[in-house]
């Protein structure tokens, strides 16, 4: 099927829907196409309140943050929504994104702009038997657990103590299911105190200056080798020892998923800081290919609030080249660019903050 | 990262190990094309969206560079697979 | 960087590492070979990888008997212990025209009279050989089963690795910008990363070559032009030999691990240097190919890309001196398959260098750029 | 030493509380939040502007012992689940802590639980006393537990031991 | 194994789907994807790799890896982590070559 639109968005996580929603009661032409059956990416199994303020629905659930942005979505008779869509690729000669719905229909989609809101991907660890049934990236096990209800395991070992690795942890707490313990190879917490100290008054240990050696199991996870790290992240000899569990959970870090970004020949820039290869972009959210705007994760790793805010940056950008903004358009930038800085003004923010520099262009 | 065991798989669509990566970089091949070309990794069906990261840590830690300075390479289409009969059956000219 | 070599390669695909490591073999060990990206980055990389040898020409056809024999026993010969991944599981090309016919039939007695065990297949007998192919309009096809496809990658790699052994220095990253001339000889080469003075220049630029000859001010009746290739995900086996239709336009083969990959010409597609992808092929190859072999239609595309065809005018190579300069020796010109001609050529081209007769001394006076002006040309009926 | 162990150490929660006199008068809330995240719900939500207002929403929340009269408000809203009530005096033995809870089983008044530290160890055992419920918050819990005075500053979390 | 009782989230009850597993009879429930379905029915190691034949199963369930690909009513390599059940689907490991 061939169709045009206005604006095209890609993803309808945090920042796809809040990017949206700056189209509601505007005649501009939207579609937005989502890979996953339901919308609100992963802010649907998150079961933890969300830090922020109010604007940004501090002290909400994840999954009921989800149902109050994809509200005013829904009802705009100018946003089509696909759901189970997937982009495939992008087009230039054509001048179209192709999308596939459902492994069934291909979709080819033409727009005026873009908003690249496809998130992150999750980081995978190189060890031993690193692919045995049993072991699992972070986000597959909320996947699991509390999107189906499905158990991962009965024991589990989670590998990373960031943000994610601790709030997966709490959540297999919630879900009756046993953590074993936590290992971290750095000789401190990635994640939030607050996140950490949930987990750890609950008896679950977390085991800095330690990393996996290898998975151990024939045809599905048994157990692993862990060892401690000295201050250079080598291997102390003699403190391998082996923990039985049947379930390893990864949360190793996220990656923008900048594919379509490099197929619509925006420069783009390995920053470690924001997760890997991210689009260089001015203040706008706009990219070096100018019909290209990006939001959320996929322009640098950072916490569902800020992605909101870069939505509807990119959203009222958008507007405004379309000619469409209204000053209470203009309005939502502004705040949201000053949200953005207040929030990113702590020691917290001080990594984003390094990292959007290497990527942030001052002209627009 | 435990970069000792030359047998771990680095991409796993295409169970390219550790050890062939190393021997690929020993042997002057260090950007991601050339590795992905002569190993296979990240040709498969994911297309490097899982090993992609572990490659420019490989590339990074045997060269003693920072991952920065790894030469990225250009992501081909499409980015999730399509089955040719779909994509036969599409006509290309309907409006 | 050495700032001074008996002969400077401008190339590191196949046919330049291939003429490095010939040069060597005949006692020329100081060589540059410059790369302006990574070895095998160009056509080389991005080449179907197929070797055939049912040719209509005498010419086409000593090139590539000579050039998969030598495949044959590469790995061993260049002593690469991960091999080339040679595999002769043959080449089935389908007829589906009459004048079609005449033609191959003709071809098969030529291929023939060259010891190639080429059958002339009945439809009926066309499904022992690829039996997903589809019977609609077939009217036979012709098999070889000793023509096959390689590993461009590996054999690449082990040509260029053997080169550096005997003494090549492989310089990636560097770019040609121009050439110092006296008269009409190449006194040095220009590079971004410095200076070569040498005493001749091999072009075997693919894509580039034209560039690179006008850099000397010789102009090359070349232009490069896209194709572009896809590849599924490994499924079940089936099919072996690499089908080709002239009547469709298509290639495709299923690799060992089972990926089938296939590439069409576009009558349309503009000279240039475009490198995109474009849907329109996507759409244009599925349809092709899933019309003659509807069952592939089950495997899903994984990944597309695009490379440049140096064409010529007759679409065969043109090799040697051009008459301006008289130490820059064209590889060029292969039109879509120099990967195939690959060992022949980087011979050919050495013992032109060392003053040697050629393994087919009629590539002389037949693939030579003069023959344009004197209004000869190789009449290939078989090319995609 | 938090960020090595993801628990406060003595010096490091005793300096979060109130001193004695304080806890001696009244219920009061301690907030264990040491890491400038951007984030103020608790400021908003304090009815009595206890927590002082931030000028930056990366200030970490600072309480003012002498205007907190440990309602509790407070915790329900905190994302971080930082923020517990401490009444050291509940009765003449025991004290009552309330506690944001998220776990199963749900409790119910007069449930027996076990008493966590901060590092999880049990402690002691404990009664529920109480079971709070917010209209914008449906599934969180507050816990008010009553527990051995001997233990008001070691307490942090509890565990249903019933099934 | 499902999760009963949750705290915080509800998982409400859904028709059953029946499908088969290389041929014998299984059970998940309607919008369930089939590896979640399979993989809640003990069977965990749904896939061969490549090259070296070893075992394979869930890893990202976003339908980014190629850790769950199966055949699924006669097409090879289907994303089974994001793939939903459907009443009567045929859903088979793939062998690889040896």
């Amino acid at each position: 099927m061939k169709q045009n639109c206005d604006v095209l968005i890609v993803g309808a996580g945090p920042a796809g829907l809040c990017a949206a929603s700056v189209f509601v009661n505007t005649n501009v032409q939207v579609v937005v196409i989502e890979r996953d059956p339901f919308l609100g990416g992963q802010l649907l199994k998150q079961t933890h309140m969300f830090f922020g303020s109010k604007e940004q629905y501090a002290g909400t659930r994840g999954f009921a943050i989800s149902d109050i942005l994809k509200e005013s979505v829904l009802q705009a008779k100018n946003i089509h929504i696909f759901t189970e869509t997937v982009a495939a690729g992008y087009y230039p000669e054509d001048g179209f994104m192709l999308a596939i719905e459902q492994d069934q229909t291909l979709h080819r989609i033409g727009f005026k702009k873009v908003i690249v809101a496809t998130g992150a991907s999750e980081k995978a660890l190189i060890f031993e038997n690193n692919d045995l049934p049993g072991i699992f990236g972070a986000g597959a096990v909320q996947t699991l657990m509390n999107m189906y209800g499905v158990a991962p395991g009965k024991e589990v070992i989670m590998v990373g103590s960031g943000n994610i690795g601790l709030i997966v942890s709490y959540q297999l707490l919630q879900a009756g299911i046993s953590v074993k313990c936590i290992i971290e190879a750095a000789p401190v917490i990635g994640g939030y105190f607050v996140h950490a100290a949930k987990i750890r008054r609950l008896q679950i240990p977390i085991y800095t200056q330690t990393t996996i050696r290898k998975a151990i199991g024939t045809d599905s996870l048994e157990g692993v080798e862990i060892v401690s790290l000295d201050e250079k992240w080598q291997s102390i000899p003699g403190t391998e020892r082996i923990e039985s569990c049947d379930t390893l959970c990864l949360a190793v870090g996220l990656c923008p998923m900048s594919e379509l970004l490099s197929q619509m020949q925006c420069e783009t820039k390995y920053v470690p800081e924001l997760g890997g290869s991210v689009a260089i972009r001015n203040h706008r959210m706009q990219c070096t290919n100018k019909d290209v705007y990006i939001a959320g994760d996929v322009a640098g790793i950072e916490e569902a609030s800020s992605a909101m805010l870069e939505g509807y940056i990119a959203g009222v950008s958008i507007a405004e080249d379309l000619q469409i903004a209204t000053p209470k358009h203009l309005v939502l930038r502004e705040n949201s660019v000053e949200f953005l800085k207040a929030m990113r003004s702590g020691p917290i923010g001080e990594k984003i903050c390094s990292g959007l520099k290497k990527v942030e262009e001052s002209h627009v | 990262m435990n970069l000792k065991d030359d047998n771990t798989i680095v991409c796993r669509c295409a169970d390219v190990t550790l050890g062939e990566i190393k021997e690929a970089i020993r042997k002057g091949y260090t950007t991601l094309d050339e590795i992905k070309r002569l190993t296979r990794a990240g040709m498969g069906q994911c297309q490097g969206k899982t090993c992609r990261n572990l490659l420019l840590q490989i590339i990074a830690n045997e060269l003693h560079i920072s991952p920065t300075d790894v030469e990225l390479s250009r992501l081909r289409p499409p980015s999730v697979t399509i089955p040719l009969e779909l994509l036969a059956k599409e006509d290309a000219n309907e409006n | 960087m050495k700032t001074k070599a008996a002969v400077v390669v401008i190339g590191g695909g196949v046919i330049g590492t291939a003429i490095a490591y010939e040069l060597t073999l005949r006692g020329v060990r100081d060589i540059v070979l410059v790369e302006k990206n990574t070895l095998f980055s160009g056509a080389t990389a991005r080449c179907g990888a197929g070797v055939r040898q049912q040719w209509g020409t005498e010419m086409n056809l000593r090139l590539s008997i000579g050039s998969v024999k030598r495949y044959e026993t590469l790995a061993e010969e260049l002593d690469y212990p991960h091999g080339i991944e040679f595999s002769q599981t043959g080449y089935f090309m389908p007829v589906y025209t009459e004048k079609q016919r005449q033609q191959f039939e003709k071809n098969v007695s030529l291929q023939r009279k060259f010891g190639l065990d080429v059958q002339y297949l009945q439809p009926e007998e066309c499904r022992s050989i690829v039996p997903i192919v589809s019977l609609d309009g077939l009217l036979g096809a012709t098999y070889y089963d000793k023509d096959g496809y390689l590993s461009p990658f590996h054999t690449t790699a082990a040509y260029a690795e053997a080169a550096k052994r005997n003494g090549v220095c492989i310089e990636k990253n560097t770019e040609v910008l121009g050439f110092t001339m006296e008269k009409e000889t190449i006194r040095s080469v220009k590079t971004n990363r410095g200076d070569i003075s040498c005493d001749c220049v091999v072009n075997a630029a693919g894509g580039w070559s034209q560039e690179i000859a006008q850099m000397a001010h010789v102009t090359l009746p070349l232009f490069s032009e896209r194709h572009q290739i896809l590849v599924t995900e490994p499924i079940e086996p089936l099919f072996r030999p690499m089908v080709m239709s002239f009547t469709h336009g298509f290639y495709t083969q299923q690799e060992p691990n089972g990926a089938i990959l296939m590439g069409v010409g576009d009558p349309h597609e503009p000279k240039g240097y475009n490198m995109d992808h474009s849907y329109h092929f996507l759409h244009t190859v599925a349809s092709l190919v899933t019309s003659v072999l509807p069952a592939v239609g089950k495997a899903r595309v994984v990944r597309q890309w695009s490379g440049l065809y140096n064409i010529s005018p007759d679409k065969a190579p043109i090799l040697g001196l051009p008459k301006e300069v008289n130490n820059m020796f064209l590889a060029v010109g292969f039109s879509g398959h120099g990967f195939m001609v690959a060992p022949m050529v980087s011979e050919m081209i050495a013992q032109m260098i060392t003053n040697e007769e050629l393994s087919i001394p009629e590539a002389r006076t037949q693939l030579d750029l003069g023959r344009y002006d004197r209004g000869e040309r190789i009449v290939e009926p078989s090319v995609v | 030493m938090f960020k090595n162990t993801g628990c406060l150490s003595s010096i490091e929660y005793s300096s979060l509380m109130p001193d004695e006199d304080r806890l001696n008068e009244g219920p009061v809330a301690i907030i264990e939040c040491p890491e400038h995240i951007p984030c103020n719900p608790c400021q908003q939500a304090c009815p009595r502007g206890a927590i002082q207002p931030f000028q930056k929403i990366t200030d970490l929340p600072v309480i003012q012992f002498d205007l907190c009269n440990g309602c509790g408000n407070c915790i329900s809203v905190c994302p971080g689940l930082a923020i517990y009530v401490i009444e050291k005096n509940y009765t003449p033995d025991t004290s009552l802590m309330k506690i944001p809870y998220e776990m199963l089983p749900i409790p119910e008044k007069n449930d027996i639980c076990d008493i966590l530290s901060r590092e999880g160890s049990v402690i002691g055992r404990g009664r529920v006393e109480r079971v709070q419920k917010y209209a914008f918050n449906p599934k969180g819990r507050v816990v008010w537990v009553e527990i051995p005075k001997k233990l008001y500053k070691e307490a942090r979390n509890v565990r249903m031991v019933k099934e | 194994m499902r999760i009963e009782k949750h705290p915080i989230l509800e998982f409400k009850e859904k028709k059953k789907v029946s499908f088969f597993l290389d041929g014998k009879p299984v059970q998940g429930f309607e919008g369930e994807p089939i590896a979640v379905a399979l993989f809640e029915q003990g069977y965990k190691n749904i896939n061969e790799s490549l090259v070296y034949h070893r075992p394979r199963g869930i890893f990202c369930c976003i339908g980014n890896c190629s850790s769950c690909l199966m055949k699924v009513d006669g097409i090879p390599n289907v994303r089974t982590c994001t793939k939903r059940i459907e009443e009567g689907m045929q859903v088979e490991t793939q062998k690889r070559e040896p």
